[in-house]
């Protein structure tokens, strides 16, 4: 695997759009030719040579090609969009759209993402060492196609609307998070090792939230079936099991209804 | 001899009442009197002869004054701002012609602005949620003619449409409800008990801030689920009950506003009560619409959508794709962020009524306020262009809070020589060729 | 001692606010119906005052001085509702849940006397948080 | 104007009766002339190894109005990643299922199309659909306000009361700038006001007390008495279920014992819209199958219909008609948004995204009838080809259907690459069809046939002189056809030449000139009636929530009109 660098030699004076810092836009490239490729600011088509300096050159493919990014991303977008293979560390924070519709390969943000990361991700591994903004995980404005797989886990705290829509996938969260959790969503799975706010799996057909901490106010379309014993995510507990949401419609396998599941830990 | 204009649509909220009866003074030049009219409806035909009107352009002197200029002088001016700045925002147009949001949409491709519109801050909440889940609806003559149960959501129109329920949703006979409001039964859940909670047979307070758990209620309750005891202040049983009268009629209709749109969730509220709606349609005929506000916001959308898909929000900066993410490309967020150089308002007052946190970064900005009169906007702004006032001195469309597309009238002649939001534009649009062309 | 209460805000439309705003953002009509913090008669006991006194509303984003009154359009204890525009605005919080719309109902604010505190103007209140204000 | 002088490219006119023989064809001041009538500054275009049609017509589509424009902005996920700008003159496009304006314009012209019908417009939204259609660059277009349900006509025609009714109807057509009689779900879409529906000809309307037929047969009735341009342009009942042909054959046999009547050559009393959707055998989803044959055999006997296909493209579209029962079903079935709108008085409309996969064996079977439908027919005249854009799939897909119908190679491609192709084949007769479209053949299936059915024949859908200079010229040559199908596909969706009223307007797939786009509309004058302009000032008081002053949609709406004036005084 070979390593492109990228290092920020000045801040843009909006937000600097980067869906060109990708390990699949970067394969085969050297870094005079990294250096041509577009970014923009609003109406101004410009470089990601005039806002980084870049080193090193990248693999042949994707999967062969590490990017490394230092100095501070906190205005930059998009970075990491669409990647299919390969690795890209961020050692600030990022701003919206790091990791959408990211369909395999490794992103990791040392710093916060802001909103709309990790919008409809596929596939590959996203790990954010700090918190995470609103509609981690969710589906593009319209779009019944949230998170359909993958694997996204958060250090810190994460905002509202987390994994709306999603159909597969599993986020981890280790901090809290505010309302509107796994809205609308017909499979995968949630684990919050903190606290949550309120509105945990409204809306919901199918899929799994765990939480470890407390929820502020139970959605009343859940009710309490049993107590079980899980392994999540290496820790074993006893959790309450709700179902719900019961004002929602549900598929039925065997002629059972399938519902969504919130299971709070004891 | 005085005039009288008839069919005139009035040009205040999304109601769009086009009964009006407007006089006029023989030279075209004064309403004398309007009829039909609500209070508000009745003051803004009034406010065109209010006295102390700008008529002329006028730029922010550094000593924070006002000084009078040519509308040439501030169309240069508007221009050389929205061809240099990289990016901007360019709200309002609700209070416009969809004749003249064609013309600003032009300018906005070619110099990189974002359209918003006042749905921003008002029903893009509700915008969301139908982009999420769809939306059973009708138009308000429907209402009329065939509803039997008619339920306010958090929107209190007895104030804010003040002829909402004469015209349309409580008091009307219409074909299959010769009875009118003694046929009908009317519900309001609200967290105040309202001027519209009153004419209400069923009120329903409820806790601030728990619409959606509620909601969720009445949806779980209409499949036979259990529920807790109380919901958002709301007893189960009272919950179940009205939902059992709901099936009972032959027609239900939801009519929701800024209490569910503005309070926690958000488009998350008007979610749940939307797929109630839809849920509803399984045991009789049930509808649900939005209380638009600004009496030309949803033209804005229809406009906006045709050109580029999109109904608020529109984010034309990089000149060859339009984009759309509320949260990102909508006003507050991007005058907050920081993620705009300039502004241009037109046709709304985002002066009072956007946060502070919004209204600061943009006293910021170099910004330029289109409006026919003084408001917040124009003073924080370099330059205030007043215009003619759309839907009385100058024509156009507009649309409904149902859609209808409705033409407002011209009733009387504007301050001579003031230009038409149209004839701004044009200018504007020229002008910015002329200078991208020199480029 | 200054007597100081927890409200649960809300910034609503009101057909005052409605005519105001029409007969003109500088008018005196439009003062009379937006400069005003309508409260339940049980949080003007507690907070100790008349009604038509002017309170300090304070939020997480800033303050603003406005008339406390009794209204039509009941409120239960603990809400308090301030009509939308200038002053509202003053306190509600630009968060907009990334979804474009801001704070307007159900953020909490707290009240206190400012009986002597003058109520700005529409435009002066906006040019003040804008530092436009000439003193 | 300039002149042209198009040379030796291969010229396919159904009017002339031309099958690809290389004639020149003039053009001056908008119209195609004799090339003795050109002088000697006509610039020269050489089509060499290339063909030649008139400008082709879209006869039923959904490109303009409220439900168009509620499923442009409710489905933003349809222009991710898809909005972009082509260097040059054109505005931004987006969209993939439901264009905007723009892209609507500019994809018609750069497939060779000068026209089309926006199939359904709500007489009170007509305003919208003008705006939009004002909007829309290059393309002339009309619009068909909907009568199936609507309560003036449901009250005329309970007592048989035609020429009340048609003097209702030419009121709406001029008010509406509308062209003629669209009919959706006759009845049902009244009953769906109460959640109920009419699911064959005989169910009664709700109060109404009238049936489907009824209004159907009034319609053709009114239509003919009035003499317009086009016939009644229908929307049967039933649409989208298993064994809905039956209904279907009850709705075409109404035509027998009328006769078209009326000066525009017009030869049809009814055209039967989107078929495919309303050829299905079967009584489940399990059983589904195509009675494309069935449905064909008595459309190639009964002369006095026309019809078009609705082929479904497979692709994830979005779906939206006037027939808001069937919506609410495919809701129901799906269970992705479901909007609705119903319209007081008049109409409903709904919307629904809808995902034709090739893996599953339904969506298969719809491709193969729509399909089938064109290579059963036995008059290209009087059958035409159509995606009931964007129900079946997008138009901007035609070329792609195209290929299909052009190539049994295509097809069997297509039919191997499902996952049930062995259920697909099974269900269908496609696999056994050996026919292949001709150019000849699809010219007169988008072209002459639509404009004789439209009651345009004599200025549009031809290349003889006399007629308006709408002209696509595509790169394919008929003396040398590819044997890949892939390049028939390619040849269609971007024309090397397309004038529009003597104008060029597409360039080598690149849109050059925003032409004149016009709105054509009908202007029927009739006998004054004073029961129906008491009735119409009794409902707007009453009824209507808008004022009768503010209903007709005004002249600057359509400031390039084309008006298509009929007497019907007589």
């Amino acid at each position: 695997m070979k390593t492109v660098t990228l290092t920020v030699k000045q801040a843009p004076e909006l937000y600097l759009e980067c869906e060109n810092i990708t390990p699949d836009t970067f394969a085969g490239k050297k870094a005079d030719e990294i250096a041509q490729l577009p970014a923009y600011q609003g109406k101004e088509d410009t470089t990601l040579g005039e806002y980084f300096t870049i080193a090193g050159e990248a693999g042949a493919t994707a999967a062969e090609t590490q990017i490394i990014l230092k100095g501070d991303c906190s205005k930059m977008k998009y970075i990491g969009i669409k990647m299919t293979a390969g690795e890209v560390i961020v050692n600030s924070s990022t701003d919206m759209y790091t990791g959408g519709w990211m369909k395999g390969g490794k992103l990791v943000v040392k710093g916060d993402v802001h909103s709309f990361c990790g919008l409809g991700m596929e596939g590959g591994e996203f790990i954010i060492e700090g918190n995470a903004g609103n509609y981690l995980g969710a589906s593009y404005r319209g779009d019944w196609r949230g998170m359909q797989g993958g694997i996204i886990r958060v250090k810190g705290n994460v905002g509202s609307d987390i994994c709306t829509f999603m159909n597969g996938g599993e986020l981890i969260v280790e901090g809290n998070a505010d309302v509107h959790i796994a809205t609308h969503a017909e499979g995968g799975k949630i684990v919050i090792k903190g606290n949550v706010n309120r509105r945990v799996g409204g809306q919901m057909v199918k899929g799994e939230v765990i939480v470890f901490g407390k929820i502020g106010l139970m959605m009343p379309g859940y009710k309490y079936t049993k107590d079980v014993d899980l392994e999540v995510d290496g820790t074993k507990a006893n959790f309450a099991e709700y179902v719900g949401d019961l004002g929602e419609r549900h598929p039925k396998r065997k002629g059972e209804p399938v519902y969504g599941k919130i299971f709070l830990k004891k | 001899m005085p005039k009288v204009v008839t069919d005139v649509t009035c040009p205040f909220c999304g109601t769009l009442c086009d009964d009006l009866e407007v006089t006029v003074s023989d030279d075209n030049k004064k309403i004398l009197s309007v009829r039909n009219a609500c209070a508000i409806g009745s003051e803004k035909f009034n406010h065109t002869s209010l006295p102390g009107r700008v008529t002329r352009p006028r730029k922010r002197q550094p000593d924070g004054t006002f000084k009078e200029i040519t509308y040439d002088e501030a169309i240069d001016w508007t221009a050389n701002m929205l061809v240099k700045s990289k990016k901007t925002l360019m709200y309002g147009w609700a209070s416009t012609s969809c004749q003249a949001m064609s013309v600003g949409h032009e300018i906005a491709e070619k110099v990189g602005g974002v359209v918003d519109n006042c749905a921003t801050v008002c029903h893009g909440s509700s915008l969301i949620a139908i982009q999420d889940v769809g939306i059973p609806s009708c138009t308000l003559g429907e209402v009329k003619n065939r509803a039997d149960r008619v339920i306010f959501w958090g929107c209190n129109p007895a104030h804010a449409h003040p002829r909402h329920m004469s015209r349309y949703s409580i008091f009307p006979r219409g074909f299959f409800t010769v009875k009118g409001h003694k046929g009908r039964k009317i519900y309001c859940v609200d967290c105040r008990h309202t001027d519209t909670a009153r004419v209400a047979d069923e009120f329903i307070q409820i806790q601030q801030g728990y619409d959606y758990e509620l909601l969720d209620a009445f949806r779980t309750a209409a499949r036979g689920e259990a529920l807790p005891d109380t919901i958002g202040g709301v007893p189960k049983e009272k919950v179940y009950k009205i939902v059992e009268d709901l099936k009972a009629g032959r027609f239900g209709v939801i009519f929701f506003g800024m209490g569910l749109t503005h309070t926690l969730g958000r488009n998350h509220n008007i979610d749940e009560a939307i797929s109630f709606t839809r849920d509803m349609n399984d045991f009789t005929k049930f509808s649900i619409i939005a209380m638009r506000g600004h009496w030309n916001v949803t033209g804005s959308g229809q406009v906006l959508s045709w050109q580029y898909g999109f109904p608020y929000a529109v984010d034309l900066s990089r000149r060859n794709k339009a984009r759309y993410q509320t949260g990102e490309t909508t006003s507050v967020d991007l005058l907050v962020r920081n993620e705009v150089e300039a502004c241009f308002n037109i046709a709304t007052d985002p002066g009072a009524h956007f946060p502070i946190d919004a209204v600061v970064s943009m006293s910021k900005k170099p910004t330029v306020t289109v409006d026919p009169h003084i408001n917040m906007s124009t003073e924080i702004s370099d330059i205030h262009i007043p215009v003619a006032m759309v839907g009385v001195e100058t024509g156009g469309c507009a649309y409904r809070m149902d859609n209808v597309p409705i033409e407002t009238r011209k009733v009387v002649d504007a301050p001579d020589g003031m230009l038409t939001d149209v004839e701004l534009l044009t200018k504007i649009n020229e002008r910015v060729d002329q200078l991208m062309g020199a480029k | 001692m200054t007597n100081k209460i927890s409200l649960n805000m809300i910034t609503c439309r009101s057909i005052k606010q409605g005519v105001g705003m029409e007969a003109g953002k500088t008018s005196q009509k439009y003062f009379d119906a937006c400069s005003i913090i309508e409260m339940h008669a049980d949080d003007f006991k507690k907070l100790g005052i008349w009604k038509n006194t002017n309170v300090k509303v304070t939020s997480s984003v800033g303050s603003v001085i406005v008339k406390a009154v009794e209204t039509r359009q009941d409120l239960y204890p603990g809400l308090g509702h301030i009509p939308m525009g200038p002053w509202a605005n003053q306190i509600v919080p630009a968060y907009t849940f990334s979804t474009g719309e801001p704070c307007f109902k159900g953020f909490p604010v707290t009240v206190e006397v400012a009986m002597n505190e003058p109520i700005m103007s529409a435009v002066d209140v906006v040019k003040n948080a804008c530092g436009l204000l000439k003193k | 104007m300039s002149e042209y002088i198009i040379r030796n490219g291969h010229v396919f006119d159904p009017v002339q009766g031309i099958k690809g023989d290389k004639k020149d064809i003039a053009v001056k001041d908008g119209k195609i002339v004799e090339t003795s009538a050109l002088s000697a500054s006509a610039k020269q275009i050489d089509a060499k190894g290339k063909s030649i049609m008139a400008g082709a017509m879209e006869v039923h589509a959904h490109v303009a109005g409220p439900k168009v424009n509620l499923g442009r902005w409710y489905r933003p996920e349809d222009k991710l990643f898809d909005s972009h700008k082509t260097p040059g003159m054109t505005r931004i496009e987006g969209g993939k299922s439901i264009p905007t304006v723009f892209k609507t314009g500019y994809s018609y012209a750069r497939m060779g199309y000068t026209f089309a019908m926006e199939a359904a417009m709500p007489p009170l939204y007509a305003r919208h659909v003008h705006e939009e259609i004002h909007d829309t660059p290059i393309i002339d277009e009309a619009a068909l306000p909907v009568f199936g349900n609507n309560w003036f006509m449901l009250e005329y025609l309970k007592n048989h009361e035609i020429e009340n009714n048609a003097a209702y109807v030419a009121w709406t057509l001029n008010q509406t700038k509308g062209y003629g009689i669209k009919i959706v779900n006759p009845g049902g879409t009244e009953a769906w006001a109460w959640g109920l529906n009419c699911l064959t000809v005989n169910d009664p309307v709700p109060y109404f007390e009238i049936t489907p037929a009824e209004i159907i047969k009034g319609l053709i009735e009114t239509n003919e008495y009035l003499g317009l341009p086009h016939s009644i342009h229908i929307h049967g009942n039933n649409l989208g279920n298993p064994g809905n042909y039956n209904v279907t054959l009850d709705t075409l046999k109404l035509v027998e014992g009328y006769k078209a009547k009326n000066n525009f050559g017009r030869k049809q009393v009814m055209h039967a819209t989107h078929v495919q959707f309303h050829a299905y055998g079967g009584d489940n989803w399990g059983n589904f199958e195509s009675k494309a044959k069935e449905i064909m055999d008595y459309v190639n006997m009964e002369k006095s219909i026309t019809m078009d296909t609705g082929n479904v493209t497979l692709d994830e579209t979005t779906t939206m008609t006037a027939d808001g029962p069937f919506e609410h079903h495919l809701g129901g079935l799906n269970h992705l948004k479901w909007a609705n709108v119903d319209v007081e008085l008049e109409t409903a409309a709904g919307v629904v995204p809808y995902i034709y996969s090739p893996n599953i064996t339904v969506c298969g079977i719809q491709w193969a009838i729509g399909l089938e439908l064109a290579l059963y027919a036995k008059d290209p005249m009087r059958c035409f080809i159509t995606t009931d854009h964007p129900n079946a799939g997008p138009f901007t897909r035609y070329p792609r259907v195209i290929k299909w119908l052009m190539s049994k190679k295509a097809r069997d491609a297509q039919i191997k690459a499902f996952k049930n192709s062995d259920k697909v084949v099974a269900a269908t007769n496609i696999a056994t069809m050996d026919r292949e479209i001709t150019l000849y053949e699809l010219a007169a299936m988008t072209r002459a046939g639509p404009a004789a059915s439209l009651g345009l024949g004599k200025d549009y859908g031809g290349l003889k002189p006399g007629m308006n200079a709408d002209i696509a010229i595509y790169n394919i040559n008929p003396d040398n056809m590819p044997s890949d199908p892939e390049e028939i596909e390619k040849a269609f969706s971007g024309v090397a030449y397309l004038f529009k009223d003597g104008k060029i307007c597409v360039k080598d797939g690149t849109v050059v000139d925003n032409g004149n786009k016009r709105t054509f509309w009908v202007d029927v004058k009739v006998k004054p009636n004073k029961q129906v302009a008491h009735d119409v000032k009794e409902k707007f008081l009453k009824y209507y929530s808008v004022n009768e002053g503010n209903y007709p949609v005004p002249d600057s709406f359509a400031p390039h009109p084309y008006v298509i004036a009929v007497d019907a005084t007589q």
